[in-house]
């Protein structure tokens, strides 16, 4: 009886709490939109499931072994750690913001403490130790994506480039939103919240992983929720953007072939665009050299089996363990904030802007280059969300003309978005890291 | 809040200036290199993608592929019942 | 002449003991296995050579730096260790024993002082220390089996989940009987140990080594060992006892052919199945919850290149780093024991209670249902052992009637056992763990 | 020793007790699952049957079909000999 | 204006060293060897590619958080390094060789205070610390390699393992240079320096990585390029000694064709290799354990998946992380030293003189066994440098005859020479190590 | 310095006769487990070296079947072309 008794006062049912309940919703919602609606799947499938197990109650899979320790609360386990971490409270719950707040010796010293005591990390927690709080899954997705860029589109064109440029607008000018909310009071983040928010106008998912990772962990769940949800919804963002920025007779605009480009271009640039990085912003050299790595192992044609695998179990192997991480970020006590509504509608305005940003640059520079170079559709290509922003910018010149091809124009300042936002990101690094 | 905000200010003229500035760069560096590849192996090269046709795994080209050859069997078969 | 004479006081030949010989031998014994009767090869060959590699006379390969330092035992090393175990003893086994059973904090400060010495982790130690102690390979390989895992034919007779759970009776009875062995004196088994050994009838390696990691780890070399083993051998113990319980007009009984499972379903059960153990048993969430994602992947339709890859490349990965660490626990210090034969014959009695029970189960729910309704012999597949345990019921079933394909029958309950074991494998943590 | 063994008889009946109650539950669910997915999906879809039929990969009609085609180039051979 | 200025005080152009500028260059040079001149592509695309990350100024991505605390020096950070390293100086120089010398326990302690401090492991260190200081990528290639051995043309000739032995000279006549270049006073390697050097003799870039990364991982960036660039210059160092030491007559001489090896004998030759290695020397036991353990997976028949992931997914994920630790050694500060430029003389002496003996050998034997047995060009292949060598035995003996096929002949020395110099790296590793 | 010459020299004489000794060793063992094995399976086994010609995945073979192939068709087509 006392077996039965114990065995239900540790299950599930008894023990949720109604944030937990309301997470594994959230959950479901992801899975619900990854697999009916495609949205960005290959991540949205491990977060949404990830999100799951770390809502699993008195399972804590996503805490670390100080956490649990805290959770079961047994009184000399407690007391322990107040000990080590030199606090005169024995509250769970203000023991462990006295954890989060330590630094690393006692962040080390405690977990000594809470294994000796039979507490263990879940697996969750060690697996975002490992894979993402390293810095070390963002980094290997970039040099998957940079082995499978074909970056001739922008060498045959390279001021495209300044439409990668034009559209990380959308991040500065979210940073600026989030600290404008800051002011009037009705938000509070932090200058390293604010540019961590910011980068979901990167659109780009590795790259907003990373610097959340270093400027604001604690966010990571909601902004790359938010970075993955956005790029899905970039079919359903950008057109009203685009179409109100652009005249019928600019939308038509047919673009002159692009010329060929040889393999030693190919070859040469990324090595160009490290040394450039090397140069000038030391803060981008991990995003962009892991990017740079990649794309040259796919172009010097010399190592076409460690570009393969890149591209493909590597990769795959590193996603599958990114997304569980970032999902094991979406615990109850960390997501359930009113930072994260504001983090979802300040992301939907760094897409926003950075579209507009994207077009209004590609219109001035059709402008300067007498008026009918560049299709200004092909701008908002430029907040990058690769493929897909390409694809809306081709699908709706082909709106305005049934002959006018501009996805491989588009897939230009593409690519160059992606250069765009890690620059943009080694800035933020820079500047508040 | 207000020095948040100035540093917020700051870090979009600075972050947005550097970016611009980054970019163009990489636009007269990537010029540049193109130009020097280009001098020194003018004629582009239509033999690679002349190779990629016919070495091509086109989904489309193996559906017409496969129900060609299908079409063969089948007349092969149908001769030979013939005989 | 000096150095002539240390390399042969530094030889295998010169050092090697007699358990390590016996080792040896066993690990050639398993290869013998694995190669020629075709046991289970992907997982055996990686444990015989990771045995062998584990005997080989001071090369230390399955050993801690501690371990590897005690095994040397320079006076000093020994000094310093004895003072950071805080030992009055400096007798090498002494020592070794104390630092087995000193907590984490003692581990990691008497590792430093080993490492200080100048010795490291034997390479084996390290792939069992990340791959296993942790828990990672036995989760990433269930990932993996759910990816591989068609719950079609369950889904079209959910019935058959009951003979899934009929034959965990074998895990039970088998933590009993290693309880009432102790009980009598002729072995000596605490709780814990008695848990991890009954897992071994859950016919399913993973769940096995993932148990006995966590309950009793100095027992994994001999339980995986046994589980693997044993599973290979269903063919040879399953049938005497499937006659034996079942008429002749039993066995001819053929099942009506099953229904079409959608898609849809497919997609659902994985969700389902993973809520209902967030309610019920948060203790068996880890494993059934990497289960659950690596079936959803394979079944959502969005995620192929992911379950492709846990498939593929991860799981074997995986698989080679994990044989190679549960063969690092066949070292002669640890396996040579009167446990692990009792361990032994106690694997081979759970699979035998096990098959029975799923077998009368499946009579039992013939004759409620009518008599004509299922074939008792897919209940022995209940055990798991996927897809060998159904493929001899289905064996069985043809030589009683040569028509009688009860292969996608037993699939059912086959996977169905999978789940039952991984459900007893939460109860006996949460109980004993 | 006594207690030992209480332990494991008190081990077996919970544990075998937990087991059956949670598949039975499974077993509730998943049909309750199956009825509901059922009732917005009637007719089974026979065409995913068809397709995965017709790109069926089965070691045994390539068998087959590498049989068939040989002797379609076998023919060839011969009309081209012929000729 | 004031962050104008920081951005240009920590931009690249500002901080570059000389030593960083000419290590770029190396590193520039490295990937036009590899992509241009194919030299082992493989290994020098990504040594290259990370010598360059590895010297960005500023950006630390192979420095340990110690390091890049050291590198920013500020003064409170210092102050406390200082006391942890039990420093009476602040000269954070300084400090880095008290670092660098200090024992496992300080560096813990230090590393530490440097996290606490905000400062973290580069990115390049993290992977050199998993991958190859703890020895693990080494074996894990040394795995793959032996799953893509075949040992079918060692085995119908036995005797060309003779060959193998004798191109170890090699090695240990480079090691007496080394110790000789010292006793002139020209140079300043130690014995362990020497024997690490020595290995490059080995031309098998696997075995030499293992042993520096045992005996003197500060040589390790120098001793890794010289292996693999030695081995890609295999066609132009062997060919010109390989004809002054023949004679037209011998390099005419056709080998009788090879007996057929049984699939038995493949699958025992790997265990009986591994016993021999139990046996005698198990100080190479993990070299040669993994390479035997790679080989029996590739023969049993058993584990085709298995050896297939450890061919291809396995060996090139961790030659990508290798390759950039490897890369990571190229900063300027350890690699730029007059040791360096002997590493590189002493390592193409070591390809020479093994080149030699293993042709002389092969023609002691030829006499041996009546003058028409053995052609002695395939000596040279005994080297290892598989399978180029190998290629060069052929060609060789193609230029005397154009009807003289040796490659198969010189694929049995070729193996053996494997082996050897794992031996001999044994023998290494147990003397000096 | 005298003494790292000699540590030198000794590791030249007892690691190259370490490698001699272990690689003749090896000669001698694997002679052996050849001889017995080969006692054990006496005849050579043709047979898989024929199933391995059957089943070649050799570039040149599948060139020239592609091209056997092709011409097949194009024969195929031509003959439906003339009915
Ligand atoms: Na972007
Ligand atoms: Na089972
Ligand atoms: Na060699």
């Amino acid at each position: 009886m006392e077996k039965l008794l114990s065995i239900w006062f540790a299950s599930g049912m008894y023990n949720i709490t109604f944030g937990q309940f309301f997470m594994i919703i959230v959950g479901l919602v992801l899975l619900y939109l990854a697999i009916n609606k495609k949205f960005e799947p290959l991540l949205l499938v491990p977060i949404g499931f990830g999100g799951i197990l770390a809502n699993i109650p008195e399972a804590g899979m996503a805490f670390s072994a100080v956490e649990n320790a805290l959770h079961f609360a047994r009184p000399e386990v407690v007391r322990d750690l107040a000990a080590t971490l030199g606090a005169t409270s024995f509250d769970p719950d203000q023991l462990k913001h006295i954890y989060y707040d330590s630094n690393a010796s006692t962040h080390a010293a405690a977990s000594l403490v809470a294994q000796d005591a039979g507490y263990s990390n879940g697996m969750l927690y060690n697996f975002y130790t490992i894979a993402v709080a390293s810095g070390a899954a963002p980094l290997l997705i970039f040099m998957g994506v940079g082995a499978m860029t074909d970056f001739g589109p922008l060498l045959a064109n390279p001021r495209t480039l300044f439409l990668g440029a034009a559209a990380q607008f959308g991040i500065f000018a979210t940073v600026l939103g989030a600290v404008g909310l800051t002011s009037l009071g009705w938000m509070n983040f932090s200058i390293k919240e604010a540019a961590a928010i910011g980068i979901i106008g990167g659109a780009d998912g590795p790259t907003a992983i990373y610097v959340s990772t270093m400027l604001a962990p604690h966010l990571l769940g909601a902004i790359a929720v938010s970075a993955y949800a956005y790029m899905a919804l970039v079919p359903m963002v950008q057109p009203p953007i685009m179409r109100a920025l652009t005249t019928q007779r600019e939308r038509k605009i047919v673009m002159s072939q692009l010329r060929h480009v040889s393999k030693r271009e190919k070859i040469f640039f990324p090595i160009v665009l490290m040394l450039l990085v090397a140069m000038l912003l030391p803060d981008a050299a991990p995003l962009l050299g892991m990017f740079c790595f990649g794309n040259l192992m796919r172009e010097c044609g010399v190592v076409d089996r460690l570009s393969d695998t890149a591209q493909n179990a590597l990769i795959n192997i590193v996603t599958i363990f990114l997304g569980l991480s970032v999902g094991s970020k979406l615990s109850a006590d960390k997501f359930l904030d009113l930072q994260t509504l504001g983090i979802l509608v300040l992301g939907i305005v760094a897409f926003a802007v950075g579209t507009a940003a994207g077009v209004l640059m590609a219109k001035l520079m059709n402008q300067m280059m007498g008026g009918n170079a560049i299709n200004p559709l092909i701008g908002s290509a430029g907040v990058s969300a690769v493929p897909m922003a390409a694809r809306v910018s081709n699908k709706l010149g082909l709106e305005a003309n049934s002959q006018n091809f501009l996805l491989m124009h588009a897939m230009g300042p593409n690519v160059a978005g992606v250069i765009g936002s890690a620059v943009a990101a080694g800035v933020m690094i820079k500047f508040v890291g | 809040m207000d020095e948040l905000l100035s540093e917020g200010l700051s870090l979009m003229v600075f972050g947005m200036g550097f970016v611009i500035v980054f970019l163009t760069l990489l636009v007269i560096a990537t010029s540049a290199m193109s130009r020097i590849v280009m001098r020194f192996e003018p004629a582009p090269v239509p033999k690679a993608a002349a190779k990629a046709k016919t070495m091509s795994s086109n989904p489309a080209d193996d559906a017409q592929l496969i129900a060609v050859m299908t079409a063969a069997i089948h007349k092969f078969r149908n001769d030979r019942k013939g005989q």
